[in-house]
């Protein structure tokens, strides 16, 4: 296995350090907690940079890279605690039009995306989402929980079923009018979107169904993919709380040493680092079964969900206490860093839910893993 | 050994349990919720000072100090009835169960009449100045100095962690006033009115909100302080700091016990009924739980025994770590079990309680939070461990 | 609650510590394990301090003492790993006799206990051993895993169905010839006898089926006291554990210091003294609801179990850590009580299992505990 | 980044994978086992000689010393194919993988050709002797003295825990030759047979048996070594100590890769079937074993990768940790998931694996009792994560 980046991916994460570390600052991303600053801006800057566009295919205008650059990218964005659209446009909106898709939608939207004219949240509303053909369009009337973005996307791509099966349909968040609510949840992350959606008789044209054969395949996948991302997230929100920490205990002095030299404070950074090690691990082979379409993808998504799961509980817990008191100020940017990586125990599964995935694999699967 | 009370102390537990029927604020009465633990609202004051009037206050003291000379087992189980009830007796807790003790055991009488009193009445609130940026639990090691100056003390220097500080009428503070001889020794207690002139308190959001004003940084600018407002002897600061809590030191347990009771109430209500009930990942970490907590109970019983009974409780240390790692681990858990459930982060997001403090009726992520609080705060879990190691099992140094 | 030894108890205490230090020292206890030295004289010891009466009914020839009195003993024997057959005839077959059993029948067995007559085992065959009437007695057949003391107890309690439901049928070992075939299983602590039973056509004559009323709940009781036996026995063997190990800790020294200076050992060291803690105090509380009839009993025995269960984990983890190579010989004692504190999760349902039926009692019952 | 081996490391595998199907001692074959790590079953010393001859035992070695010069990621799928096949080169692994290149590296050519390469072609078996009573982790601190006398030098002094020493033919022993320069500087390495006259080998039970002999008190009174037996140059021994291991030690976390996978192996082919396997709570560790197992194979490939093209792999202590805790956690967790199906303790008790060594295929009791072992020899844990932070995370000493 060759599992180092290259040089072009470090060169990669490299430039992509070097532009957070000066557009999407600390003090930034503050502001828009603290001030409700807009970060649209920052995400004018990541489109000129051709970010959202990163993993698009080069013939519907993207810029044809992986989901191993795309995972360096998340990194560093749950590194930033990122407050933009990015996470659902690209590993939500994008992954399920490219999924989904015919040419012709893969063309408007992923095109749209990468041109940097959209942005798009997901919506799984499989259960609790019906649609009805309505005048060569399609009629939806449903409600879906905990959807990420849908209060800002200008794209909302609904899951629902129909009289035929699931089906995926586009929905244009600015034109769906007061047959859409939505409201917005007020989560702790305060970086992150999440709104609760309903629908009641919302409707969208033939041409925003998307039209790809094997959906019911394409929408899990897509749901891999999201699911992937934000475990790369917390993998990088982690690695931040790691670094201010083992900061603050080689500057804070008690009975006159620095704390970091206590056996109590080293064990306990060494297991978050470790931690980290082994979720980073894992995530990166999980982006490349992605990008080697391995049979082992599905099970090494949810291997990567578990191992951000365990890695932001000993991260949190070890991190917060070797920080003491001063962890536990709204001024120190350790709490940011921790909300967004508390974030991913809620979203996409349970770190439960998918370890037993994987052991039910195992244990009463074919054993493809 | 018996699983029941002494009969003495049950027939203390019914009086008061009658009392607090009779008094305990109603639902509508308490809906003014405090700002910081030095800021009581009116309903809150005024049911303090009918606990002073009826001497369930400070039951170990005497009458004219909100008690009525109770041993120490009726206190616990006074303590106990509130602590089961969610009843507070104060709204500004450290002033009610170390300041004014601190000054009822050092202080001179006026400074009980001035001072004591009108906190245990509700009528003042108090903030207690021990931290300092730098020192963290090495109280030794604090460097705000109080220079003699005629009929008083010019005070420089700084505080932090001051909780309260901005809504309190004054502050216990430890100052040094004797910079030549070592450590712990050139320390004094002195009450600071927080209106004296050179006095700033800048009080600071926490990790779970910037609005969350608790915590201050209280700054000593030649903040001038009358000699009659020194407590207890001149450099016997540290005797002040050590010796106030006394054998009331075996109860605090209770509030970790609080907190592991409020996640199994309001976990448990949560979910019963629903099919994370029956789900054998819940049940595992919620019988741990279950099992941590009666265990909390009994070593705090078991505690309390001892201290009644003359015996030094070496404990306390083993009964922090445990009841705080015990309620983080379950606050964790609880989150990540409700998964989406628990992301909405509104206040009253977890179930209300008549007059729970918020820390208690928080949203889930903030008691997860709030319970790191509680493994750091007043010795950190590893002090702790350091401490038994060393004290108990007779580890080196 | 009162929940400390009084002064009779701490003597009981006192004396017992006393008497197994001279009589079932570590050099006894390893002769019995390394050249099969057989325990009975130790045994006769017990019998001779009355210690197996010591919670039998005084109207039968006991002492008539509380649980607390026999946990008080068990932890003692727990930590000297003793090896008589003095848990099993206690905590199972005296039981079981004593909560099924009619006045005779106590007269015979729980007096043969306290005379010194009989050791005795309980054998659970509720779903595995069929019970036939048989010519005014009655015949059994079939088969139990794990019975402790099976190959050595004089008097077997075997719990089986016959037509009218589930009974008790002593059986006793020496008449029962070929019909009962007794298969030692070489376990892993070499202190404890366990052994599965044959039964094929077993006869046991009519006042060898206990007659007590509600036997439903006899048994279910006499398993309760069994499960907090072994509870006991597992603080015991851990509370040994510690020992030792500060004792190590303390003497050995490694970069000119003791070991037990540095901060990781002192860590380690607490955790395995706070779960001992625990568990002991869960223990106590457990042997009280049963001498106070409480109807917290049940739950309060499966905590006590769990909190075994979670101790011997800290303890054996940490204490052979802590021990180092040290600890990884046969000479030291330290696997001795290892092996005994392993035992408990094998016997009388899992910590896992006990930890849920805890949490259910909560969450699904009536909400007694 | 790739999830494939490169072609010629696959091209490797695949010839080595054809030579092992035709050479590997068949069932029948193979059923004497060895009671020490120094007590080579002939069956095994006839297949490890094949796999000198072949050019597979130390395929980073020249043809003469049993290899071909092989790169270390082909020294890595040649290593990784006997681990998957649980086919183990030598019952005397330190004698090969320690000792044998020890003396290819440092010693003499006569040295070569007396000792290691006899150790190589199954000839000898041979036993590290560097543990002192006392000296523990602490290398430096060993005391057992080598006097120049005449044409060699003469030992007195005990180490302990040498594994397989009374079974093997000669000890490769770190001596004190300077008492009077500080620690490390004053050590050599001897050639010592357990045959000279003053050597005592006494061996002792582990945590596991009575019987289990493979750790050994060994006790040099006046034992005479000839000068010709110097590994090295004179006062050099600690170069040879920890020069040994180059980049083969980017290979070491194969061993608790193997611990894991027999675990996931044997505990899954156990409940498979059995409603265990549909127990949530048997999922859950299970599922976390498997994550452990997944991201220790990816952190070692990454760890062999980076030493292959040239970085200094400082992340051997990372991997120690991580898969040791996770191979003791995985049979602590079997045990216990098994319960009374864990209890019988007979040898057999687990499923046997072709030419397995005794602590893979050992009962469930066994393993979890060896997996301590993995937590404490080479360095324990918490010198590992003092390694870890000192060195990766630079925290002050």
């Amino acid at each position: 296995m060759e599992l180092e980046l290259d040089d072009d991916q470090r060169t990669l994460q490299e430039t992509v350090r070097g532009i957070i570390a000066k557009e999407c600052t600390p003090a930034f991303v503050r502001a828009v907690i603290e001030d409700g600053l807009d970060p649209s801006p920052w995400w004018d800057t990541m489109v000129g940079l051709y970010w959202p566009a990163l993993a698009i295919a080069e013939d519907v205008g993207g810029l044809g890279m992986t989901w191993i650059e795309l995972a360096i990218l998340l990194e560093e964005l749950g590194h930033a605690v990122d407050p933009s659209p990015y996470l659902a446009t690209t590993t939500q909106f994008v992954p399920i039009v490219r999924r989904c898709g015919d040419a012709a939608q893969a063309a408007r939207w992923l095109g749209g995306v990468a041109a940097g004219g959209i942005t798009g949240a997901l919506a799984l509303g499989e259960h609790t989402v019906r649609a009805t053909a309505d005048d060569g369009g399609w009629r939806l009337d449903g409600s879906v929980a905990y959807v990420v973005d849908a209060d800002r996307a200008d794209e909302i791509a609904v899951v629902a079923t129909a009289h035929d099966g699931v089906g995926v349909y586009v929905v244009e968040r600015a034109s769906a009018g007061a047959a859409l609510t939505i409201d917005p949840i007020p989560v702790f992350d305060h970086t992150t979107h999440i709104a609760g959606l309903s629908l009641e008789g919302v409707v969208v044209s033939g041409d925003r169904r998307l039209g790809g054969s094997d959906l019911a395949e394409g929408i899990a996948v897509a749901v891999e993919e999201a699911t992937l991302g934000w475990s790369v997230v917390t993998v990088g929100a982690c690695q931040r709380i790691l670094e201010l920490v083992v900061d603050h205990v080689k500057q804070r002095h008690q009975f006159g040493v620095p704390i970091g030299s206590f056996q109590a404070v080293k064990h306990k950074a060494v297991d978050m680092y470790v931690a980290i090690q082994r979720a980073r691990a894992i995530a990166q082979y999980a982006a490349l079964t992605f990008v080697e379409d391995d049979p082992r993808r599905s099970i090494a998504v949810s291997m990567a969900k578990v191992a951000a799961g365990d890695c932001q509980e000993v991260v949190l817990r070890n991190g917060v206490q070797l920080f003491g008191g001063m962890g536990f100020t709204w001024e120190n940017d350790l709490h940011i860093a921790l909300r967004r990586a508390k974030l991913c125990v809620t979203m996409f599964g349970s770190t439960i839910e998918h370890r037993r995935r994987v052991a039910r694999d195992a244990l009463l699967g074919e054993g493809a893993a | 050994m018996k699983l029941q009370f002494p009969a003495e102390a049950e027939a203390v537990r019914a009086e008061f349990s009658a009392w607090l029927d009779a008094n305990t604020p109603s639902v509508a009465e308490a809906t003014v919720r405090p700002r910081s633990t030095a800021d009581s609202p009116p309903w809150a004051r005024r049911f303090q000072c009918a606990m002073f009037d009826a001497g369930w206050l400070l039951p170990g003291q005497p009458p004219e100090f909100g008690g009525r000379n109770a041993s120490l087992l009726e206190q616990f189980v006074i303590e106990e009835e509130l602590m089961r009830r969610r009843v507070y007796h104060s709204f500004n807790p450290q002033g009610l169960s170390i300041i004014a003790p601190s000054i009822l055991m050092f202080g001179t009488p006026q400074q009980k009449a001035t001072w004591a009193v009108p906190v245990l009445r509700g009528e003042k609130t108090a903030a207690l100045g021990m931290s300092e940026p730098g020192a963290g639990s090495d109280l030794a090691g604090l460097r705000t100095r109080a220079v003699a100056d005629g009929e008083g003390y010019v005070v420089n220097g700084q505080k932090v962690w001051t909780s309260g500080a901005h809504d309190s009428d004054f502050i216990l503070a430890f100052v040094r006033t004797d910079p030549d001889v070592p450590k712990h020794k050139g320390i004094s207690a002195l009450i600071i009115p927080t209106a004296t002139p050179g006095v700033t308190c800048r009080p600071f959001g926490s990790i779970c909100s910037k609005d969350d004003h608790d915590f201050n940084e209280v700054f000593f600018d030649d903040a001038f302080v009358p000699a009659e407002n020194l407590v207890g002897n001149l450099n016997n600061g540290w005797h002040v700091a050590t010796g106030t809590l006394g054998e009331e030191r075996a109860m605090l347990w209770l509030s970790n016990y609080e907190r592991l009771d409020d996640v199994i109430n309001n976990f448990g209500a949560r979910v019963r009924g629903t099919e994370l009930a029956d789900d054998p990942l819940t049940q595992d970490w919620y019988g741990r739980l279950l099992v941590d907590a009666m265990a909390l109970r009994l070593l705090g019983y078991q505690s309390v025994a001892k201290t009644a009974s003359g015996h030094d409780p070496a404990e306390q240390s083993i009964l922090k770590l445990f009841g705080s790692e015990a309620a983080h681990e379950a606050t964790n858990r609880a989150l990540e079990t409700l998964g989406p459930l628990a992301l909405d982060h509104t206040i009253d997001s977890a179930p209300y309680n008549h007059m729970n403090l918020d820390q208690f009726s928080a949203s889930w992520f903030d008691r997860y939070c709030r319970s790191f609080a509680v493994t750091i705060a007043g010795g950190t879990s590893e002090i702790q461990r350091n401490i038994i190691a060393e004290r108990i099992l007779g580890l080196p140094r």
